[in-house]
């Protein structure tokens, strides 16, 4: 894999190996599309870009707002046989570890581009890291065919056990069940139910989605902070054990609210009660909730 | 014009609490700040309009992150309740509310989105019941803008920040004050029951706005989508879109409801009209399964075409206020600036 | 006409279990916890089957939703019963290692045990959600645990949070 | 090419969709004095309305006979025009109105969906709601004197049937009738008591039926209905078409081959939608609301629209 590696000297090196990386892809036609990163309309805006020809490659960069999780845009091309590149950060890889997984993506139609991460920055306020970094476990990618090797690499503090998690997480677990409820009502309540969250979530991979049934209609069309609830909750667990933490849910929501938190505690919750590695860091591993072990936890006798 | 000190601007809210349902601006949690202590301060998580109350943290800088849309068109609104038992279906209405509203601080583009509202629900064809009825006590302090967020791009479709005609009074910003001009008889009627907090601004000047980092003018756009409906452009775009609702539930002019019901018992049926979005895949697909727009590719480009062009055809308007909510939200910036600046960009082979 | 549309679904089911809701304001002394319990049919079923042979009383607010194994029990169906109204839900299945489909529920208890945590993380009382293993020969286990769910329910009250109250609030509104 | 200015040589516009549009501009529906203009009647407000009689077309449709509360009919539509039918338990949806009875009105519903297959269990004497007529009608005045000829595949035929009820009704203001109606089976065919007894009485007429595949007891013809209308190589005469979404498109093509003229040819669309009445914008064909503008429209309207329908 060695000669697969190509250092760069600095963050602002990153782009320009990804344009040249991508144009070799496209030219030689070892993939007919590429999935990167552009200039969004403002300066603190990035965007997600699809590339098909080789001269469009001068669009790709890499800078501080590329925060999409690319992945998801694989399932598009599920089931077309054809190959596609796509450039992954340290916590994207993870999600398209969990779609190889999950049977979503065949692993030989992907080439992985590898880009060890420099952290992201808040997009209003330029010097902040953003906050999906702050629950990084790797920075660098865990699967790719070409990884761009940056030694500004930064992971956020929280390694397995996480404490910005444990932190964010010890707030609500300090309040009372009431204040809890009270809680989690208003955020609940809040929600527009615009189904950003669901469908950013790269492990989300269900063709139909329950919640989009009408019969049996899970939620109503309308919104009320019960229905919500039972959104959000439900989602936590559908994805229980296969989050990866990219922290996508959070970024996309308009009104700000904690999604995480639900997928920290669960995240969490598997790490104390069975002893598991965080979600999808290996291509060999399986998801927590599709296996079980005779030893694990027993506390309904 | 008529000032009030910005530091007193409680007094007169309370004043027209007491007279009005007054909705004011309120400051809400950003990601970062989402911090599971705010909610004890009152605090909600995007910033919006909401109920006065003595305390609740005002937000005056720029555009509230939910548009006032839902104080005329709420996203889920009780519409007439039935009861069905054995055979017989009685239908009750909902009794209409009536205490008169003042929506205070309304800015310019959102109140051209009401504008929008006002010609799809109280023009063509019939008058919505509902709406109207909320529309109709409504009065509006429009307040004009000194500082934008980075997405705003009112200016680009050609709206003046700092003044709303429609509105029945206007506020502007003088720096350290507010100054009221009234517009309308019924915005006189309410300013008199806070003539007593306020003092004469001669020659006051508002604050001039900052130059808008967005800038994608109309010119030609509408024109030049009228022969784009099979270009390849829209192929190009909707890759990106992820389908989500967030750019429909924000835009200020989005207007689309779906109507459906709850049963808080076998024989009890509530009809309700919700939100919906033509983003969302069901949106537009019938009983027997057949979809006019079965996939993104239409979706989209029904959306931007509807916006820029049909609007325009239909309602007499774009319906875009250049607010910038999509410009900030939009999970993936498939948003409406950039879609204008790509159909500028497009060539359009005759 | 009623709402049910001759449809076997899991919201129908809750519905008519449910009968007609309780009013959350009409609580007097006696009032018993309403329970619902998803009862594996090869175990948890049976059990309460023996329970009712062997006359054993347990509380007549229990209702049972036969599932073909407690793995079938999606966590959608637990916060759903709590949103129709019950005031507390039981999951009962087979012991570990004597699954009908053999590995069934060790994927229930792996599942459940990141659930309860979540509910309890949202606000829930753990004293209202439960998971246990009941075997075919246990029906006094059965009458045991449905009994203690209810005592340790009745000085709570009923429950509301999670439940989707516009719903009871609705019906008070009919043809004012 | 896609053209933005929709046709209107040939719609009629009734005069129920123009209620309430009072002095309504962009801050107004206040009179001059800044008195609100008093409130029309909610138009998204169902009426009670009986489910008279039910009758059993084919195996999987039947027609509902539907009165207002008071046993009068619940409102007079147009040929053409739409009602919104409500079991409020199961939900609302847009039908056509089959018939120009003066008691009733008639509506020809497939079981296709939750609304459909529970108005297929219920029996007669059910209540339901319902508020109409929605929707443009055919252009009757257009038609008035001219020589019609009826295109019709499966349940398509239901709009189409209220329009030669009106034509049979009024018999003596129309030309000649050409009826061609095909479905899959004969057992499909809608509206038996019609094709096989009440039509073939009519005077001035030609009845033409098909059905797609061969069967033991049918004399007919046998074949798809755009092929047969090639077969049956009739002149070009004002044309209404409605069917399947694929039988129209080859319909069409054929119509216009043989010499029809596109604002000669009309059709009826179907869309999804809510309201009915132009405001929950699920319904648009371009910058064209079928509820409002349809669900009637030439070919020569259709083909300056985009084909997204």
């Amino acid at each position: 894999m060695n000669e697969n590696v190509i250092q760069v000297s600095g963050k602002s090196e990153i782009s320009q190996i990804m344009r040249e990386i991508a144009r070799d892809l496209l030219q030689q036609k070892t993939v007919s599309l590429v999935i990167g990163w552009e200039k969004g309309i403002l300066p603190n805006k990035s965007a997600p870009a699809f590339i098909t020809q080789s001269h469009d490659t001068d669009k790709l960069v890499f800078d501080e707002y590329c925060y999409h999780n690319l992945t998801k845009y694989l399932l598009q091309r599920k089931g077309s046989g054809l190959k596609t590149a796509i450039f992954v950060k340290g916590c994207d890889s993870r999600s398209l570890v969990g779609l190889v997984q999950d049977n979503q993506v065949p692993r030989e139609d992907i080439c992985i581009i590898g880009i060890s991460c420099p952290g992201l920055m808040e997009e209003r306020n330029t010097v902040i890291p953003a906050k999906k970094c702050e629950t990084c476990y790797t920075s660098i990618p865990v699967e790719y065919d070409f990884l761009i090797d940056c030694p500004d690499t930064k992971t956020g503090d929280d390694e397995p056990g996480g404490s910005f998690a444990h932190r964010e997480l010890s707030k609500v677990e300090n309040m009372t069940l009431d204040q809890r409820d009270t809680y989690w009502q208003t955020m609940f309540q809040g929600c527009i139910r615009c189904y950003a969250c669901r469908n950013v979530c790269p492990v989300c991979s269900c063709k139909e989605c329950c919640f989009d049934l009408t019969s049996p209609d899970w939620v109503g069309k309308g919104n009320n902070t019960s229905d919500n609830s039972f959104y959000h909750l439900v989602r936590a667990m559908h994805v229980a054990g296969r989050c990866v933490s990219c922290g996508e849910c959070e970024r996309v929501c308009p009104i700000n609210l904690p999604v995480m938190l639900l997928n920290s505690k669960l995240s969490l919750s598997i790490e104390e009660l069975f002893d598991e590695p965080p979600a999808s860091m290996n291509l060999d591993d399986t998801a927590t909730l599709s296996q079980f072990k005779p030893e694990d936890p027993e506390e309904f006798m | 014009m008529r000032k009030i000190a910005k530091t007193r601007i409680d007094d007169v809210l309370r004043a027209l609490a007491s007279h009005y349902d007054l909705y004011v601006p309120v400051e809400g949690a950003t990601t970062r700040t989402s911090d599971v202590t705010l909610w004890q301060e009152g605090l909600v998580n995007a910033s919006r309009f909401r109920l006065y109350e003595e305390g609740l943290p005002l937000y005056w800088r720029t555009n509230t992150g939910l548009s006032p849309k839902d104080l005329f068109f709420p996203q889920t609104e009780k519409m007439y309740t039935a009861v069905s038992q054995n055979k017989t279906v009685e239908i009750y209405e909902e009794p209409a509310d009536a205490k008169p509203i003042i929506l205070f601080g309304v800015r310019s583009c959102d109140m051209a989105s009401i504008d929008c509202m006002d010609r799809v629900f109280l023009q063509k064809g019939y008058e919505d019941t509902y709406y109207r009825n909320r529309r109709q006590r409504t009065h509006i302090f429009a307040l004009g803008c000194s500082t934008h967020e980075d997405a705003c791009f009112c200016t680009s479709m050609d709206i003046d920040p700092q003044a709303a005609p429609a509105a029945d009074v206007q506020i502007s910003d003088l720096g350290d004050a507010f100054g009221f001009t009234p517009q309308s008889a019924k915005g006189q009627q309410t300013l008199a029951y806070i003539d007593g907090f306020l003092s004469d601004a001669y020659a006051a000047t508002p604050l001039p706005t900052d130059p808008m980092l967005i800038n994608v003018p109309l010119a030609g756009v509408t024109e030049k989508l009228e022969t784009m409906f099979d270009h390849p452009l829209w192929d190009e775009l909707s890759p990106r879109c992820i389908g989500c609702g967030a750019c429909t539930f924000l835009c200020p002019t989005c207007y689309c409801f779906d109507i459906n019901h709850k049963s808080p018992a076998h024989t009890h049926i509530v009809k309700q009209r919700s939100w919906d979005s033509c983003m969302f895949i069901d949106y537009t697909c019938m009983a027997g399964g057949h979809n006019p727009r079965p996939s993104k590719t239409e979706r989209v480009r029904n959306r931007f075409l509807d916006k820029l062009l049909y609007n325009r055809q239909r309602h007499g308007r774009v319906f875009c206020v250049g607010c910038g909510r999509c410009v900030a939200k939009c999970p993936v910036s498939l948003e409406i600036a950039t879609v204008i600046q790509k159909i500028q960009a497009a060539e359009v082979n005759p | 006409m009623t709402m049910d549309n001759g449809q076997w679904t899991m919201d129908n089911e809750m519905q008519r279990q449910q009968g007609t809701s309780v009013r959350l304001d009409s609580v007097g002394k006696d009032w018993d916890p309403k329970i619902l319990v998803f009862a594996c049919q090869y175990c948890t079923y049976a059990g309460a089957d023996l329970a009712g042979l062997s006359r054993l009383q347990y509380p007549t607010t229990t209702r049972v939703i036969r599932v073909p194994c407690s793995g079938r029990t999606n966590p959608q169906f637990v916060i759903r019963a709590f949103q129709k109204g019950f005031d507390g839900v039981l999951v009962a299945g087979c012991h570990p290692g004597d699954c009908h489909f053999s590995t069934g529920n060790y994927f229930t208890r792996r599942r459940y045990l990141l659930m309860t945590r979540l509910m309890e993380f949202v606000g829930m009382d753990p004293r209202r959600f439960r998971v246990c293993w009941i075997s075919g020969s246990e029906g006094p286990k059965f009458q045991q645990v449905v009994t203690e769910l209810t005592d340790a329910i009745r000085p709570l009250g009923p429950n509301h949070k999670l439940r989707d109250t516009e719903l009871s609030s609705l019906v008070g509104g009919i043809g004012r | 090419m896609f053209v933005h200015k929709i046709p209107t040589a040939h719609i009629h516009d009734p005069q129920n969709t123009s209620a309430g549009l009072g002095n309504s501009t962009a801050q107004g529906y206040f009179a001059a004095n800044g008195q609100p203009v008093p409130a029309g009647p909610n138009p998204l407000l169902p009426q009670r309305g009986v489910i008279a009689k039910i009758k059993t077309e084919t195996s999987d449709t039947k027609t509902f006979s539907i009165t207002g509360f008071d046993g009068a009919k619940p409102f007079t539509p147009l040929p053409g025009q739409l009602g919104m039918l409500s079991l409020p338990a199961y939900g609302e949806a847009m039908f056509s109105v089959t018939s120009q009875d003066q008691t009733h009105i008639d509506m020809t519903i497939k079981a296709v969906g939750a609304l459909t297959n529970a108005l297929h269990e219920i029996e007669e004497g059910q209540e339901c709601g319902i508020r109409g007529p929605y929707g443009n009608g055919f252009p009757l005045d257009f038609c008035r004197g001219k020589d019609l000829t009826f295109i019709a595949g499966g349940i398509g035929l239901a709009p189409v049937r209220s329009l030669i009820k009106y034509c049979l009704d009024n018999r003596a203001d129309f030309g000649k009738l050409t009826i061609v109606y095909g479905a899959r089976t004969s057992d499909d065919l809608v509206f038996k008591e019609d094709l096989f007894e009440n039509w073939p009485e009519a005077e001035n007429k030609n009845l033409h039926l098909t059905i797609d595949r061969e069967e033991e007891a049918w004399p007919g013809h046998v074949g798809f209905v755009p092929s047969y209308v090639e077969e049956l190589a009739l002149p070009p005469t004002v044309a209404i078409v409605c069917g399947p979404p694929i039988m129209i498109k080859f319909t069409l093509a054929n119509l216009e081959k043989m010499g029809f003229l596109p604002n000669e040819v009309i059709t009826t669309m179907e869309m999804r939608m809510k309201c009915g009445i132009g405001k929950c914008g699920r319904c648009n064909i371009g910058s064209c609301f079928v509820c409002l503008d349809g669900p009637v429209f030439t070919l020569e309207q259709l083909n300056a629209m985009p084909a997204e329908y």
